[in-house]
């Protein structure tokens, strides 16, 4: 009986970390830079797209595709950073909802147009394929694949926040822009490359969920949901709180529908107002 | 003196390692104009917060009259007559100072929340709201959005919304802060003409100001209450040079 | 006009001014029939803009003027929608009893769920509606015995309006009742808005601290808009219900509620007339879009909210608001397109701006 | 005063897109899809089908030009559908009705037909009762019974003793459920356990999990085509379930062209029923799938046929009237009316006004290192069972 729920427990956490990657990003711009950016996901599903055509059409392998997904999608967010967000900095957070909300719309009907309405089809290569057993315990290769992955970028996006001068500079633009900038930190760079990172994250995010939750126009807006979902349990702006809280709602999610399936729908919701309720500021929230 | 109007019995309050107030014992009859001073940091503002209810103190008792209101709302105990202001304009920027006020005059009046008939209706509440102003001269721009107010102005009427809560407890904190000496001897002449059966607490750096305004005062520092006595005694008490009027920063 | 403050000494007047009907606003409401007469082929549409206006009118009430920012708010028009139906298939076609019905569903709800939300804020707030609104959808799904689940509510049948007027192949019947509905929603609103509880709330979103220092019991009087505004929402829902005999799941639906929110932030949050306006614009947008482009609309959808964020800041009316600076003077949040700039809901901004605020408090 | 002129712009603007396509002879067919969406694809399918039949067939019907106007959902959503049928009749005064992928669109929209006595063509939705909401309503699709409680049958006839299911928790899902079970149990089959899962749900890892504990003979499957095919196979694969010991049933959505590609060899062996597959042998399919993807370059799938035999149906309708268009001699018309399909041979029951068709059983297998859905059982003339047992 133990083994059936350590393989829940996995799959939870891998699902979980699926979660954390396409999270991430915003609840660090959000934190930071306190810019509602709903079209979070669009970055995402770019990083998917970017994916399947270079995979599909010239044919590159799935692991040179991340770093192009991860790259296409930091670029695209860095171009829309300088025309539209950046003037919206001051701008009451209902703009920067509709803003925003306008460019998820636009994406969503420009992949339906250059990529055709259809499931994208992805082919993970051979040795990301079936499953090995540890221990009695069935492990997807490729969820084993995607933990590693996020467990890896936690540790980096961690260390690069503890311990470089970047990091220390973020950090202080985010405890009060005006002392940062006040010390000549250049603030608006600092904000530039977050959000480039963000967006990345997404990207990566975005490349590796199709595999697991497919890809298709849609995607922009129904991840949005589950993506809000872990930024607000796990606390603005903190990586550690986003990691806990896609931890927390992957797991209980997939025990949820492995345990009692007729709440398989309502779970995630539930644990969501449950913990907000309990920590109205997220797990790891500074408020 | 009178039976006191609000006392409070060995107020106790830290956050962690941090005690911002002490055995706090206060006992404030009607009529009486306090001046709480103290270094900054001493607790002063604290003590505003954990009386009138902003902050829930660790230990100790609250009373009001008879009442024991320790563990009631802020709203409530303003109901029954425990007002507060603040030290940094907390005020409603885009409201009218007319509009701010008549707000506070309905609240008090418990019609404030009625929402089938029009503000219109309430002439006496407007009119009473408009003599609260005007007898803080600020008549003549209660028309303006608050935000379009001069700074001494939204001072006043600060005191113009507490006002008209009808109180019988009014504790200022600061409320010359930021105000030009010139200007502020004016806004404490509109204090003390106050009416006699108010009692009044005020936090206050000018020791002017304090001396001429206040019959009693409170030194505290530290959390703790130093000493309290008429202004001349204060004025003599050694702990108090030292302690505080010593190399004491003004305002 | 009201631009000029009054002679000192006369508070009523001003006032008066404030509540008083512009010739603007008459003269959009007589607007309001002319589809009667211009476009009888699209009075079925017409009708869905007035019960989408009614939908946003009852968002702007806790958004625009409560600061209560709700990504839920689909639930109370998908409750709504389902009393009224489910009233009508019982047996029960009688439109206007189903309408009292369905309010009175939608209250209660709204009532049993403001004390949530009365005591959460910012994000952690606007996510709490959300959830509660995708519990709703999922539950209506999983009780397929009594919602009819994915495939709708079927057998919904209602009786002649009045008994005389059937809700015919045209709309005429649906945009009138719509209409009258709205326009009296409206009418309530308005009062509210200009009443002592109206300036309470713009007190509450002006500022929350000050509020219990005047003794406003804040709680209560959000728990008592947002049951208000749930009542509304809920007549909304069953409007719809009752003038397209469907019921689905798609009343409940994240996508209504945030829909619901892009159309009022498009016409301008906390000015009345911004949902109408809004609903106007979105709905008529969106049919010619979906009709000339039925694929890619979207697409066009999406450049016209770029394009107002970037134009008129504030949504519709309040980017409008700005070239007529004297209007700011009076600050009467009702009127038409009037309000100060730089206001904000208090959303997720807000909380960092409580952090700084409280964080001087404790610097004295 | 800009306001005014804001509101009355907009009125404006309403009343230039209102004045009607001045009436000339042609007979208009309103489509009404999700073109938008997250089922925006099966409407894609279904429209590129239409197009191509009316480029082969040219855009005349009895010496009347034949134009189409085209609607969007943007997903389920009966009050928009309902209200777009309305406005297609009264403002663009359509002739008929036609297009319908979603249950509950095609449901609202009944009651116009029925009201307004047009005729309406359901090209895709197919719950069983949809039929019996307007008298002037014809299916050229499915129906979800026709095809799984045959399979159920099907399935116990070959020897499958106990089966687990699973389907997405809302009604074509139900709908599945029931009748597979229904059929597999009546032939004497024992169901040993069966679960819903979400509609909207990411990770199938759990529910297959469950499965696999009580290692049933076989599973049945039905999600929703799209997303989740592909999703659930590999989740299928990645739990260790081989089709080759435990045989994995689906209706044909669960072996789509692209949820194929994206399992690989994972999809090898899966058992699936369905109306049509572009691998079907016949001429008339080869010459459809050939024309079909010389316009589009992809396949035609069930949405493409359902648009495609919905046409044919329509014209041919016309044909019959002699290009009267009201409801009445169009169903008239279209009763019985039967026709050889790239699917196969089919009708139109003359009294459900639903279709008759054949159904068949597919395997997935390599055939010349492709991965294509091979028939190798079919049933004959099956009518929708549920409306076979309402006479009852």
């Amino acid at each position: 009986m133990i083994s059936p729920f350590l393989g829940v427990l996995f799959d939870g956490f891998a699902y979980g970390m699926l979660l954390f990657l396409l999270s991430v990003g915003l609840s660090v711009t959000l934190g930071t830079m306190n810019f509602v950016n709903l079209a979070h996901c669009s970055f995402a599903m770019l990083g998917g797209y970017v994916t399947v055509m270079v995979t599909q059409r010239f044919e590159w392998p799935f692991l040179a595709a991340l770093p192009v997904a991860f790259l296409s999608a930091a670029v695209a967010s860095v171009v829309l950073e300088r025309t539209l967000y950046r003037r919206l900095y001051r701008a009451s957070d209902l703009d920067q909802c509709l803003l925003t909300i306008g460019i998820v719309f636009i994406s969503v009907a420009g992949a339906a147009y250059l990529f055709g309405t259809t499931q994208q089809p992805i082919q993970t290569p051979p040795y990301l394929r079936g499953s090995v057993t540890l221990g009695g315990v069935n492990l997807g290769v490729y969820r084993l694949f995607l933990i590693g992955t996020a467990l890896a970028i936690t540790l980096v996006l961690v260390a690069g926040l503890e311990h470089t001068r970047f990091g220390a500079q973020v950090r202080a633009a985010v405890d009060s822009q005006r002392m940062a900038r006040g010390l000549g930190i250049d603030v608006d760079r600092a904000f530039a490359i977050t959000f480039a990172l963000g967006s990345g994250l997404a990207g990566l995010g975005g490349a590796l969920a199709i595999e697991i939750v497919g890809l298709d126009p849609a995607f922009a807006f129904t991840y949005l949901v589950y993506v809000l979902i872990v930024v607000s349990v796990g606390g603005l702006g903190s990586i550690g709180g986003s990691f806990a809280a896609a931890t927390v709602l992957g797991v209980s999610d997939v025990a949820g529908k492995y345990y009692i399936p007729e709440l398989g729908a309502f779970l995630i919701y539930l644990v969501m107002i449950g913990l907000l309720t309990w920590r109205p500021a997220g797990l790891f929230g500074r408020r | 003196m009178s039976a006191p109007v609000l006392s409070t019995r060995r107020l106790d309050k830290s956050f962690g390692s941090l005690v911002v107030a002490k055995d706090i014992d206060l006992s404030l009859p009607r009529g009486v104009r306090y001046a709480l001073i103290g270094p900054n940091g001493a607790g002063k503002t604290t003590l505003i917060n954990l009386i009138a209810g902003v902050l829930q103190p660790d230990a100790g008792r609250i009373v009001l009259g008879e009442e024991d209101v320790t563990r009631l709302e802020p709203e409530q105990r303003v109901k029954r007559g425990l007002v507060r202001t603040f030290q940094i304009n907390t005020l409603f920027p885009n409201l009218s100072a007319l509009e701010s006020v008549t707000l506070a005059v309905c609240e008090r009046r418990g019609v404030a929340g009625t929402w089938w008939r029009g503000l219109t209706g309430y002439r006496e509440e407007v009119d009473e709201a408009y003599d609260i102003l005007s007898s803080l001269t600020l008549g003549a721009v209660c028309y303006q959005p608050t935000r379009e107010l001069a700074y001494g102005q939204q001072r006043l009427l600060e005191i113009a919304l507490a006002l008209a809560t009808k109180p019988r407890v009014l504790l200022l904190d600061e409320p010359a802060a930021g105000v030009p000496r010139d200007e502020s001897t004016g806004l404490f002449a509109a204090i003390a003409g106050l009416s006699q059966e108010l009692t009044v607490l005020f936090i206050e750096h000018d020791m002017n100001v304090v001396f001429r305004f206040a019959s009693r005062v409170i030194v505290m520092v530290g959390g703790r209450i130093l000493v309290e006595g008429e202004p001349s005694e204060i004025a003599a008490d050694p702990r108090v040079r030292e302690g505080y009027l010593g190399g004491a920063r003004h305002g | 006009m009201t631009s000029t403050a009054p002679a000192i000494g006369d508070p009523h007047r001003c006032l008066r001014a404030q509540a008083r009907w512009r010739g603007i606003e008459v003269a959009f409401w007589l607007a309001t029939p002319l589809p009667f007469l211009l476009l009888p082929s699209h009075l079925q549409l017409a009708s869905h803009i007035a019960i989408t206006a009614l939908f946003t009118l009852s968002l702007d009430l806790i958004l625009g003027y409560a600061g209560i920012v709700s990504l839920g708010h689909a639930a109370f028009f998908g409750l709504g929608a389902y009393a009224a139906g489910l009233v009508s298939k019982a047996g029960w076609g009688e439109p206007l009893t189903g309408l009292a019905i369905a309010s009175a569903v939608a209250g209660l709800v709204g009532y049993a769920t403001s004390a949530i939300i009365a005591r959460t804020r910012h994000l952690a707030l606007i996510m709490i509606t959300l959830g509660l609104g995708l519990l709703l959808h999922e539950g209506a799904n999983a009780a397929h015995w009594l919602t009819g689940g994915a495939d709708g509510l079927q057998g919904v049948r209602m009786w002649p309006l009045l008994g005389r007027f059937r809700f015919d192949l045209y709309g005429y019947t649906a945009y009138a009742y719509s209409l009258v509905v709205l326009f009296l929603m409206f009418l309530v609103t308005r009062r509210l808005i200009h009443s002592p509880f109206g300036l309470s709330l713009r007190g509450i979103r002006e500022n929350a601290i000050r509020m219990p220092a005047i003794g406003t019991p804040i709680r209560s009087r959000i728990r008592a808009v947002y049951t208000i505004s749930a009542v509304i929402a809920g007549i909304a829902g069953a409007l719809l219900a009752q003038t397209t005999e469907t019921v689905s799941l798609a009343t409940l639906d994240f996508q209504r509620s945030a829909e619901v929110l892009v159309i009022l932030i498009l016409g301008g949050a906390g000015r009345l007339y911004g949902g109408l306006i809004g609903a106007i614009v979105f709905m008529v947008a969106r049919d010619q879009f979906s009709g000339i482009n039925p694929q890619y609309w979207y697409f066009w959808i999406g450049a016209l909210l770029v394009s107002v964020v970037m134009f008129l800041p504030n949504g519709i009316l309040g980017g409008l608001a700005q070239f007529r600076p004297l209007s700011r003077r009076a600050g009467v949040p009702a009127a038409l397109g009037q309000r100060a700039p730089g206001w904000r809901a208090s959303g997720i901004l807000e909380g960092i701006a409580q952090l700084t605020s409280s964080r001087r408090d404790k610097s004295s | 005063m800009r306001r005014t002129l804001v509101a009355l712009g907009i009125f404006a603007a309403a009343l230039l897109a209102a004045l009607p396509a001045n009436a000339q002879q042609a007979i208009k067919i309103g489509l009404i899809m999700p073109y938008s969406g997250q089922f925006a694809d099966t409407a894609t399918q279904m429209d590129n089908a239409i197009k191509l039949y009316m480029k082969q067939r040219g855009d005349t019907v009895a010496g009347r030009k034949i134009e189409v106007i085209r609607k969007d959902t943007g997903g389920v959503a009966p009050d928009v559908a309902k209200r777009l049928a309305q406005e297609l009749i009264v403002r663009d005064n359509v002739d008929l009705l036609a297009g319908f992928i979603l249950t509950p669109n095609a449901l609202a929209v009944g009651d116009v037909s029925a009201e307004a006595k047009k005729f309406m063509v359901v090209m895709n939705a197919a719950t069983a009762i949809i039929t019996t909401k307007s008298p002037y309503m014809a299916r050229t699709s499915v129906t979800i019974p026709q095809l799984t409680e045959t399979f159920g049958t099907w399935a116990r006839k070959n020897g499958m003793g106990q089966v687990y299911t699973m389907v997405s928790d809302y009604g074509p899902g139900h709908d599945a459920e029931q009748s597979f079970q229904r059929g597999f149990k009546e032939a004497g089959g024992q169901v040993i356990g069966s679960v819903r899962f979400p509609v909207a749900n990411p990770d199938f890892s759990a529910f297959i999990q469950r499965a696999k504990d009580l290692n049933p003979e076989a599973i049945f499957v039905f999600v929703p085509g799209g997303v989740q095919p592909a999703a659930i196979g590999k989740a299928l694969a990645e739990r260790g379930i081989d089709p080759k010991k435990t045989k994995v049933l689906g209706m044909g959505e669960l072996t789509e062209d692209e949820a194929r590609k994206s399992m690989g060899d994972a999809s090898l062996g899966i058992l699936t029923v369905y109306h049509y597959d572009h691998n079907h042998d016949s001429a008339l399919n080869r010459a459809f799938v050939k024309a079909f993807n010389e316009a589009y370059g992809r396949n035609p799938n069930i949405y493409s046929i359902g648009g495609y035999d919905g046409m044919h149906l329509i014209y041919e309708a016309l044909k019959k009237t002699g290009g009267k268009t009201d409801g009445e001699s169009l169903i008239a018309a279209a009763k019985g009316m039967g026709w050889e399909s790239p699917r196969g041979p089919i009708s139109i029951d003359a009294e459900t006004r639903d279709i008759v068709q054949t159904v068949y059983i597919r395997r997935v297998e390599k055939v010349g290192g492709q991965l294509l859905n091979v028939e190798f059982d079919k049933i004959e003339n099956v009518k929708d069972p549920v409306k076979a047992r309402m006479k009852k």
